[in-house]
């Protein structure tokens, strides 16, 4: 194709995956981009629909209910709302850095889904480190967080931003580890190859894995019971505190796209991502992200906020020692017995996750009360 | 039910130990001269038969000429209470020994007074204006405030 | 850890600084702030002035109201009744509850308001983003109520903020404040805006 | 933390949430759904029966705080006072019912209706003409049983079966 | 290797913070997130109840008292005119005595749902038991305003008895309050007793030991809580309190989780009370003859009940004119903040969170 083989030279190296798209690589850009940008946008919106209408009826009220249909404008309205409110630089704030914060905290997430297959094939980019470069891009957005943090000039935000960077670093390496265990059922790091080796969905396999990934990943994006950086009864509103306006809009769009991208990813690598009988592919990874998303707005409605020291102790002495001993199991549950029937390994495995949990159930003491970090 | 102590047999204790402190004596209360609160205080604390170890509440009520002080001490163990009062003489700077160091719920009690009375506590660690701002003029619950 | 001697003892400079603020906000503050009312004429022109951007932006403001938090008294808790299941302002859109008042659009000013509280009223008024409003909530937000003859009570926030609405009782029922909201939103719809954007 | 319980107290948890997601909520959505208010709601206002007040200011003495201003002349003729002006102002009242407790001659009620919100200060102002009763202002039975076996039941939160037990 | 620097910094928390409870201020000194020191600042809400109170009439307090610790309205209202009653010497009917205390019991359901609602929304778990436990407190506001015509400053004692009587449907929709309420508690305590969240968060923080808790003069369920077995319905019983089986509930470690049980537990013990009182309601009259201006003889009296906060009490000095010469509030929020610095030094923002949602307390009654 003329076009593609105009394309720079630097660029010919991901020439290969669009063959078949009729325009070649850049109308296969184009159409992703576009699509992502959609997508998340409107899965967010969802989300927050979802997150607002679903809390309320889980206490006993009903939620948003009057802008459009079912309230299905509510987000639509606090958008408009927000992009059009006074922007506000604190006086003795650093001015760049707080205007530069929102963008480096919501790009990132944006870049995530050039990885994410909607369908078979049907991803911007079909990384062969797929999910290295997730993890990779993903941790970006802790550096502008902190960056409003300090640009704020703001106590409050400036503990939010710390206990931040403190709950990103920690949770990085269950996160990481738990992603390791299973790229070693499926032996590639492309998130494509990772859904089409899923015959059966990871969780099932993965049990223990699916689990140290669900809460490190609730960690990571701070969803509740690990909120602790905006924790709205303790730091007002965290790190966010002094921003208002469109730049609040974008770490408000920033947070849920976040979440979008932790179910999303949760949904290709746990629970089979497009695979699905009946519906269509795209719609199927659609409902499996707000089952997951759904999952996430359940533990926020239910439980209280974690201690700061407590959440650091649940990722060094709980969830990083547990997916340690899931790679190892993995790793030689693949050399000792690598043909062995799907069932059994998934009877092997729950019953494997159900004694580890309750043994280090059994161990893992933080101390009540006092303990010095 | 919390019994009130009678207060001439309280006062009468009071008297062996010290015998100026107690200027009046009347069915509910014993009027103790400011000087020596301190020490009648400590002294119905620690006096294992009284053992008043609960500070129930302060009040200053100014009566123009003087103000008075009132204390309800209770004992948790024995179930009995008293009513100690005294007199803080002068307008411009009337002083009182503080119990902070006694009872410590005296401690906001003791400021309020200083700040809405305002009666000095000597002794008292903190001593300062409690609901109103430092600048405030005049001191509200006196009766000549308008 | 070894810690400052200054830390320890109570900071008599913030104390100092805090009352002369309040001082000077009393200085200040002896006349009630007139209330908005170019609104009104507005009203008049406003089939020529009401564009359809005016009107989704109004729906928008409306439809959105994120109060900031300013309960000192009583009425916060008919303001939380109004917010909690049995009223539920979240129909409305309004259950967030933004702690941080530059994210705020409307302050609902539930309670009495002494003069040692009035400075930090005023900051958070400033400290809102434009547009905002306010809602004098009971019979305290408006004119001091029961207190009014007491020598730490502001009679009315319209001493210090300016007031769209003024929803009467003591306080008032969760009903009459939702009245006063969808009051305060009829005004919002009313209103026309010059969109400035401000660079991001 | 310590799963000494090995997560059940989370899990007990989620499902008390899980199920009031799929009870009905309680909520009256208010400018729809009505609640009815009590019988003896102390509504944001006065109401007052000129006929029958003989302008005693026995109310504007019992309020705690002043709100209502009473003027009254001598009325030569009829001897008895002529109430020139009866003012209260409802941003300023705390409905708190002892004007209406404390009236001999039953010329005082509280209002049953509650919606009187105002865009101006001065609007919550209201005199002689204002506060006689109408059908929007509708006096409630505060302090009059007769008034008040005739107003509609208050709708009561426990009658209405909003869970299983 | 080198020292790095470290220097405490001051973090202003309140006044207006959504975890003050109103406008209560804390100075707190952190080292990194732990506290090393911490003042509280005072009087945002000072509205200067006990001046108002002295050119008042003695009737005309009790919307003030109202407005004290404006979650238990009633509370304040009983404490005000029992101590009124005890100055001029009134005696009031046995109807009234019965449904005060079923009143009293109910306001302090009311009070200690809100309590643990807001603690455990202290603690993060995100509105959801606030407004679970706000839903149950509609059903006895709902009663109180069947009472007396307001949802939450009721001004409906009167010195002498009540302003009316409870009207006919008050009885049988009591009777169901009381029938569905313990079965609500139960959930509550499904929901959240047990979470290891909320016990890792609540155990062992914020203890204030008994002899402290004694010394500060602490009362109400922080008292309780530390294992002092005090509650003035029990240990001087007012009202006819002495005619009613219930048990205290105490905690053993003081810590802030023993307060959220015993609140929990008072309430379920407040519920037998109820019961009790419903079924010896005696029918009568409501309110003993007491002319309209109160005129208590020259003297003074301190009147006092277990409200739901604590201790709260009215010293009354009378000088024989319509209005008392002074009227001193024995405020429990306010004594039992005494210990809070005591209490939190030591642990981190978040637990002084929790600590100061334990303790509750209403800023209305704090500055007064």
């Amino acid at each position: 194709m003329a076009i593609v083989d105009s394309a720079p030279t630097a660029l010919g190296r991901l020439e290969t995956l669009p063959s078949d798209w009729p325009v070649g690589f850049w109308s296969h850009w184009g159409v992703f981009t576009v699509v992502i940008i959609a997508f998340v946008l409107l899965m967010v919106m969802g989300f927050i629909w979802l997150e607002r209408r679903g809390m309320g009826r889980m206490q006993a009220r009903l939620g948003p209910n009057r802008a459009g249909p079912f309230g299905l404008l509510q987000p639509v309205a606090d958008a408009i709302k927000v992009l059009l409110k006074e922007n506000i630089t604190p006086a003795q704030g650093d001015k760049i850095v707080h205007w530069l914060a929102p963008v480096v905290v919501f790009a990132p997430t944006l870049m995530i889904f050039a990885v994410v297959p909607f369908s078979d094939g049907a991803l911007l980019a079909d990384l062969n480190v797929g999910i290295l470069y997730v993890v990779a891009i993903s941790s970006i957005s802790a550096l502008g967080v902190f960056m409003a943090g300090w640009a704020s000039s703001n106590k409050y935000s400036l503990v939010g931003a710390m206990r931040n960077i403190a709950a990103v670093v920690s949770y990085e390496i269950p996160l990481v580890v738990a992603i390791a265990s299973v790229v070693l059922l499926t032996g590639s790091l492309s998130m494509n190859d990772i859904v089409l080796a899923q015959h059966i969905p990871f969780i099932l396999l993965q049990p223990l894995g699916f689990l140290i990934f669900f809460i490190s990943g609730c960690a990571e994006i701070n969803r509740s019971p690990f909120d602790l950086m905006e924790a709205d009864s303790e730091l007002v509103a965290g790190f966010h505190i002094e921003y208002s306006g469109m730049r609040f809009a974008m770490f408000y769009l920033a947070e849920y796209s976040e979440a979008v991208i932790i179910s999303a990813i949760i949904t290709t690598l746990f629970l089979g991502g497009w695979r699905g009988p009946v519906l269509p592919p795209w719609l199927w990874f659609i409902v499996k992200v707000f089952i997951v998303f759904f999952v996430m707005v359940w533990t926020r409605t239910t439980l209280p906020r974690v201690r700061i020291d407590q959440l650091m102790a649940l990722a060094w002495k709980f969830l990083f020692p547990l997916a340690l001993i899931n790679l190892f199991i993995t790793g030689i549950e693949l050399l000792t017995w690598p043909e062995a029937l799907p069932w059994v390994m998934i009877l092997v495995n729950i019953a494997i996750t159900a004694v580890l949990v309750l043994l280090w159930s059994k161990f893992f003491k933080l101390g009540w009360g006092r303990v010095e970090v | 039910m919390t019994v009130s102590l009678s207060a001439w047999d309280v006062a009468n204790q009071i008297k062996e130990q010290f015998p100026d402190a107690v200027s009046e004596i009347n069915d509910q209360a014993i009027l103790v001269r400011s000087e020596s609160l301190f020490e009648v205080a400590q002294y119905l604390k620690n006096r294992p038969e009284l053992n008043f170890d609960y500070l129930n509440y302060i009040s200053a009520v100014d009566y123009f000429d003087y103000f008075e002080l009132v204390y309800q001490l209770i004992s948790i163990n024995h179930n009995h209470s008293l009513i100690l009062k005294t007199r803080c003489y002068g307008r411009d700077n009337p002083t009182l020994p503080s119990l902070v160091s006694l009872w410590r719920g005296a401690d906001f009690q003791e400021r309020e007074i200083y700040d809405l009375i305002g009666i000095t506590f000597k002794g008292h660690p903190n001593l300062k204006r409690i609901v109103l701002w430092d600048g405030f003029q005049g001191h509200p619950l006196r009766k000549d405030y308008l | 850890m070894e810690v400052v001697q200054r830390y320890i003892y109570s900071d008599t400079e913030l104390d100092r600084t805090e009352s002369e603020a309040i001082e000077a906000l009393k200085e200040n503050s002896q006349q009630p702030i007139p209330d908005p009312d170019r609104w009104l004429d507005e009203e008049l022109e406003r089939n020529i002035l009401l564009t359809s951007l005016d009107t989704i932006l109004d729906w928008a403001r409306r439809s959105s109201l994120w109060p900031a938090i300013c309960f000192p008294a009583c009425c916060a808790f008919e303001l939380i009744a109004a917010n909690a299941s049995r009223f539920d302002l979240s129909r409305f859109g309004m259950e967030i509850l933004r702690a941080s008042p530059r994210q705020a659009d409307l302050m609902i000013t539930a309670g009495t308001l002494t003069w040692k509280m009035a400075p930090q009223v005023k900051r958070i008024y400033d400290q809102m983003a434009e547009p905002k409003w306010v809602i004098a909530m009971g019979a305290c937000g408006i004119s001091g109520g029961i207190f009014r003859s007491s020598y730490n009570v502001v009679p009315g926030y319209n001493r210090i903020v300016p007031v769209d609405v003024y929803v009467p009782g003591c306080p008032p029922r969760p009903e009459a404040l939702i009245h006063g909201i969808r009051m305060l939103q009829n005004k919002i719809a009313k209103e026309h805006t010059n969109i400035k954007l401000s660079p991001l | 933390m310590k799963f000494e319980r090995y997560g059940k107290g989370i899990a007990k948890g989620l499902t008390v949430t899980i199920r009031h997601l799929l009870r009905h909520p309680v909520t009256a959505q208010y400018p729809e759904q009505r609640l009815n208010v009590s019988r003896r709601t102390r509504g944001n206002e006065l109401i007052w029966d000129k006929e029958k007040c003989t302008g005693c200011a026995t109310c504007a003495k019992t309020c705690p705080q002043g709100v209502i201003h009473i003027i009254t002349s001598v009325s030569a003729e009829e001897n008895k006072y002529v109430v020139e002006k009866f003012e209260m102002d409802t941003g300023y009242c705390i409905s708190c019912g002892l004007c209406v407790e404390a009236c001999p001659y039953e010329a005082l009620f509280m209002g049953y209706a509650f919606e009187r919100a105002k865009y101006q200060r001065g609007e919550l102002v209201q005199a002689d003409e204002m506060l006689l009763a109408s059908a929007k202002r509708r006096p409630s039975g505060y302090m009059h049983p007769e008034i008040a076996s005739e107003l509609p039941r208050q709708t009561l939160l426990v009658e209405r079966i909003t869970e299983e037990k | 290797m080198m020292a790095i620097k470290t220097e405490p910094f001051v973090l202003n928390i309140g006044p207006v913070h959504p975890s003050t409870h109103g406008v209560f201020r804390m100075r707190a000194t952190l080292d990194g997130e732990v506290i090393v020191n911490l003042e509280p600042v005072f009087g945002y809400l000072h509205r200067g109840i006990e001046k108002l109170a002295e050119e008042r009439t003695y009737t005309g307090i009790i919307p003030l008292t109202d407005r004290l610790d404006y979650l238990a309205s009633m509370s304040n209202n009983l404490a005000y005119v029992l101590a009124v009653e005890k100055l001029a010497g009134i005696s009031i009917p046995e109807r009234a005595e019965y449904l005060r205390v079923i009143i009293a019991e109910l306001q302090r359901i009311a009070s200690h749902l809100i309590a643990v609602g807001a603690f455990l929304n202290d603690c993060g778990a995100f509105f959801t038991p606030f407004l679970y436990m706000f839903r149950e407190r509609e059903k006895i506001v709902d009663l109180f305003e069947m009472l007396s015509g307001q949802r939450l400053l009721y001004n409906y004692m009167r010195i002498g008895g009540f302003t009316q009587d409870i009207p006919d449907e008050f009885l049988p929709a009591l009777d169901k309050f009381v029938k569905q309420m313990p079965s609500f508690i139960d959930e509550y305590d499904y929901l959240l007793k047990e979470n290891e969240i909320l016990l890792a968060r609540a155990k062992g923080v914020g203890i204030l030991p008994k002899e402290l808790a004694i010394n500060i003069s602490a009362s109400g369920p922080v008292l309780r809580a530390s294992g002092v077995k005090w509650d003035i319905r029990k240990v001087d019983p007012y009202s006819i309190y002495d005619r009613f089986e219930f048990d205290i509930p105490t905690g053993t470690a003081g810590d802030c989780y023993d307060r959220y049980r015993v609140r929990v537990e008072e309430m379920r013990q407040s519920l037998r009370i109820i019961r009790q009182a419903m079924e010896q309601l005696p029918a009568g009259p409501i309110r003993s003859e007491v002319p309209h201006l109160v005129r208590p003889p020259a003297g003074e009296a301190y009147g006092h009940i277990e409200a739901p906060k604590g201790e709260l009490g009215f010293y009354l000095v009378s000088d024989n004119s319509i209005a008392p010469y002074r009227c001193h509030i024995r405020a429990p929020s306010l004594l039992n903040l005494t210990a809070l610095r005591d209490m939190m030094i030591g642990w981190k923002i978040q637990d002084a969170i929790i600590i100061f949602g334990s303790i509750d307390i209403t800023m209305g009654e704090v500055d007064r």
